[in-house]
């Protein structure tokens, strides 16, 4: 049943050292104030799992906070590579990371399979490409009524996961509408769930009866962060700050100018600080 | 009316989007792909239906999205689904007609490499990864490839098969079971390609104007093949020139920031 | 890519003797015009699927139609059993009839897989039920990572599917909203679809972004009949005609009085019928 | 205040809403399943949470469905999800605290057949079948079942296993890698049973008020066993009597007809 708690709570009492966790949203509703206040409270040794780990897992691994990375695309979208993240793989730098590399197909499928309650997942997948050569946990079984040769992959079972959605009401459902992503499976396959919502709302009652909506009982804590996901976007509220994404690169690229920024824009930030840099971008959402 | 000029990668993005047809379902990447498609979509092909990973369907995107899951494209699109919906019915199920990708690294078969430059385990380069290529390179009913010509991109061998293509040429595929075409057009900013129907190596039907085979060979890392008969590809049309040009100003303009 | 044409031309194209057809539909949205079509048409040794055959499976079944079931629950839904189908299993009456016998979980199961373009599904069913002894379409595998032994059935890939839905636009796309059922699964998994509509409008571009919603190139036919779901109901439109449901059970129980309604109210009868017979039901809807 | 009078199909469906908690996420058969459930809701659980498999979640209808998919289950939810979602993620997803099952035939370990009586390939009489039920029955926490007595329905050997139960008693779910609880109580119109902690047969452990042990015994199949202290069911409060009785009402003028 969920609580509606400040997100430093959220935070420290879901997450753990050691935890798996995913902080998912694809492109859109990227949970960045949760990530933010993850770096801040110092988290170390986590597996970080996500389909499209981008500038918040950049920075989680260039702050020194992931032990291992399960993704299938890890790069600034439409920008070009994540520079910490290669600094980790490529150099050791904070230190070394583990790597578990699917193909988006192959993650979906996981998610899925953990929110249904599976131990594993089957898909026509992985056919001539080699993530099934290097990666043990891409194995193949064959189909007993047509003898074809399938993939399967574990499902994915986070420790914990942290969304952001448009909003909740009183008692605590969550709406999540537009792109979607891998949100609700995230959230189904998780041990612990904590959403940031934009606002909290008397109720639903005039949405539409097929909206992604999380049931109360599926979510452990509700954090209210208006600008949560910026520089990603929030479907109704503002718009994809595009500009940060561009800038993102050159920051990244070099490890003092990153620490700097890191110390300036999350370390001594806060969680309120995100409702000013969504102000002028809501027109646009 | 005189020619008008145009670059070899306004050439490119043109040439792919001729060959797309109005009743295409095209899985589109971001990037090349994605201009190609907006403009086929914009000029000869009004009806046709594009869907990004992130689970937009028959989206119509009024500028270029940066990432695959632009707002811009949930707010244009039919309808948006969730991600495991759109790769198990929609990409899985065969619904896709074109798979339109791009690629780091690329062989005469088609194969791509979007993971790493070097070894898997200590690269030399750390790539993004495959994200949707692998099913979509075996799922969609035909791929199309784009990319700019450089010896670095076009390699005789890749370093990692992210995605398969024709494997080792000839009947690859099918001893795997795979049973979609694979690569059948690769748009350079220099030429289009097509496998050659025994072998499966890309071979040059067309070059683009002004271009010529040396050019090509100088910026491909094997040797280059060439059809019996090597056609000149037509020279952007006013309209495309002036699509392709307003759709990168508006999107230009749009990513700039708020 | 979608036509529009009439009811008896989109049956007649799309379904032929021998098909495996399914009417699907799941208490909502059931598509009764379309049946009774097929019934006017004649059709026979039909494989008739569905996961919930109600009266017009067991209108089907008692005109002769079908020479095998595959299902889950058969049943007049709140009222009892279905009197024709029992005749047919039971005695034989107007012929034998093949039954391929599932549970809920894995027939939608096996729609989903066939949506999804796998040739079989997995999921953690029938342990302990009989059913995997009776039929020989229900296998097991292990999962190759935990060896949980998981149940497997084929997936559905009918010949044809129709189903009812509230809405198509001018280029065919179709709109179903409220109980949504497997019918979106259904189309996906068919060779050819066919659905009836209570009306055409011009566009959707007000309604919600993540509607179900199938796109025009994926629906074969779409036949405009309006009630064309009665006694079952469209959600928005008109509501479920329980006193019909209630009704069947008697008019099923006799052989004589079975014929003799299907004479008048199918055989005699046309799609254009079915308006009026929702009038009544329009302000509950 | 005189004590109401009450039937004895009043009293199972009143006993029977009273296990249900205000925080149980409950997978609701037709039938006196749903009729409980809903009783619960209007009484002391407002917030229990009803699920019906058409993929209903969280509905609060003011009558009775009569199926599982009635548009008022539709128009009163949190939300509604595609049938193929609602067996995997909250099913089988392991989210549903009670599945409520009802029974054509039951035998002592709350082994289920809504299948056929006798023979599978030539029945006497063929039955609805299973629909939900064998995945209710091992995916959801605990299973509650409700029936009214008779020899018929209650037997020594049921023809079909349509969902199981305990099996053959004691450890066959574990045996069977079965980690759920099964079924924990039965609630027939007379008494309230719940399974021994070592056989898993179900015994019974408060009669009805007025009922004796040989009306029990004389609608049932297999011998009866009895907890060692059996206690008195409290008979249904007038709150929960009329509550029951206006939606019984409610629900038959609806069902009638428009």
């Amino acid at each position: 049943m969920a609580r509606f708690v400040p997100l430093s709570q959220a935070v420290a009492e879901n997450l753990g050292n050691g935890d798996s966790v995913a902080f998912e949203g694809f492109t859109h509703l990227i949970p960045t104030a949760a990530a933010h206040e993850a770096i801040r409270q110092g988290f170390r040794d986590l597996t970080l799992i996500r389909m499209t780990p981008d500038v918040v897992y950049d920075q989680m691994i260039g702050m020194g906070l992931a032990r291992k990375l399960i993704f299938s695309y890890a790069g600034n979208p439409g920008v070009g590579l994540l520079r910490r993240l290669r600094d980790a793989v490529e150099n050791g730098f904070p230190h070394k990371l583990e790597i578990e590399e699917h193909s988006h197909a192959a993650m979906a499928n996981a998610y899925e399979a953990g929110a249904a309650g599976l131990p594993c997942a089957i898909f026509r997948g992985y056919r001539g490409a080699e993530l099934a050569r290097v990666n043990p946990n891409i194995k193949f079984i064959e189909c007993p009524f047509t003898g074809e040769s399938l993939a399967a992959v574990p499902a994915l079972r986070p420790d914990v996961v942290f969304i952001h959605a448009q909003k909740a009401d009183r008692k605590g459902n969550v709406l999540v509408e537009g792109i979607v992503g891998i949100q609700k499976e995230a959230v189904l396959a998780a041990k612990r769930a904590v959403v940031t919502v934009e606002e909290v709302v008397d109720d639903f009652s005039d949405l539409h009866p097929n909206l992604t909506i999380l049931p109360h009982w599926t979510v452990t804590d509700i954090a209210v962060v208006p600008g949560g996901a910026h520089p990603s976007y929030t479907h109704g509220y503002y718009a994809r700050d595009n500009a940060e994404y561009l800038k993102w690169d050159k920051i990244a690229a070099d490890r003092d100018l990153f620490r700097d920024w890191m110390q300036k824009n999350v370390l001594d930030a806060t969680p309120e600080d995100f409702v000013d840099r969504v102000e002028k971008l809501r027109d646009a959402g | 009316m005189s020619k008008p000029e145009f670059t070899p990668n306004e050439m490119m993005t043109i040439a792919a989007s001729r060959a797309l047809k109005n009743d295409d379902v095209c899985f589109v990447g971001i990037g090349a792909p994605s201009a190609a498609c907006n403009i086929a979509r914009l000029t000869h092909a009004p009806d046709i239906t594009l869907i990004y990973e992130s689970g937009t369907i028959g989206t119509a995107p009024d500028v270029l999205p940066l990432s695959i899951g632009d707002g811009e494209l949930c707010d244009t699109a039919l309808t948006t689904v969730p991600v495991p919906e759109m790769f198990r019915y929609w990409l899985q199920g065969g619904r896709i007609t074109i798979g339109f990708l791009g690629a780091a690294q690329i062989d005469k078969y088609g194969n791509i490499n979007t993971t790493v430059i070097g070894d898997y385990d200590s690269p030399k380069t750390r790539l993004p990864g495959g994200g949707g290529a692998p099913e979509i390179a075996t799922s969609s009913q035909e791929v199309y490839i784009t990319l700019a010509q450089s010896k670095r991109g076009m390699v005789e061998k890749i370093d990692f098969y992210t995605s398969f293509g024709h494997g080792d040429g000839g009947d690859h595929r099918q001893k795997l079971g795979i049973d979609t075409k694979g690569p059948t057009l690769l748009i350079t900013d220099l030429a289009i390609w097509k496998p050659d129907p025994v072998t499966k190596e890309f071979t040059i039907v067309s070059l683009h104007p002004g271009v010529t085979r040396d050019q090509v060979q100088e910026t491909c890392g094997w040797t280059v093949s060439f059809a019996a008969n090597v056609e000149e590809t037509p020279p952007p049309t006013e309209l495309e020139l002036a699509t392709l040009r307003d759709l990168k100003a508006r999107t230009e303009a749009a990513h700039k920031g708020a």
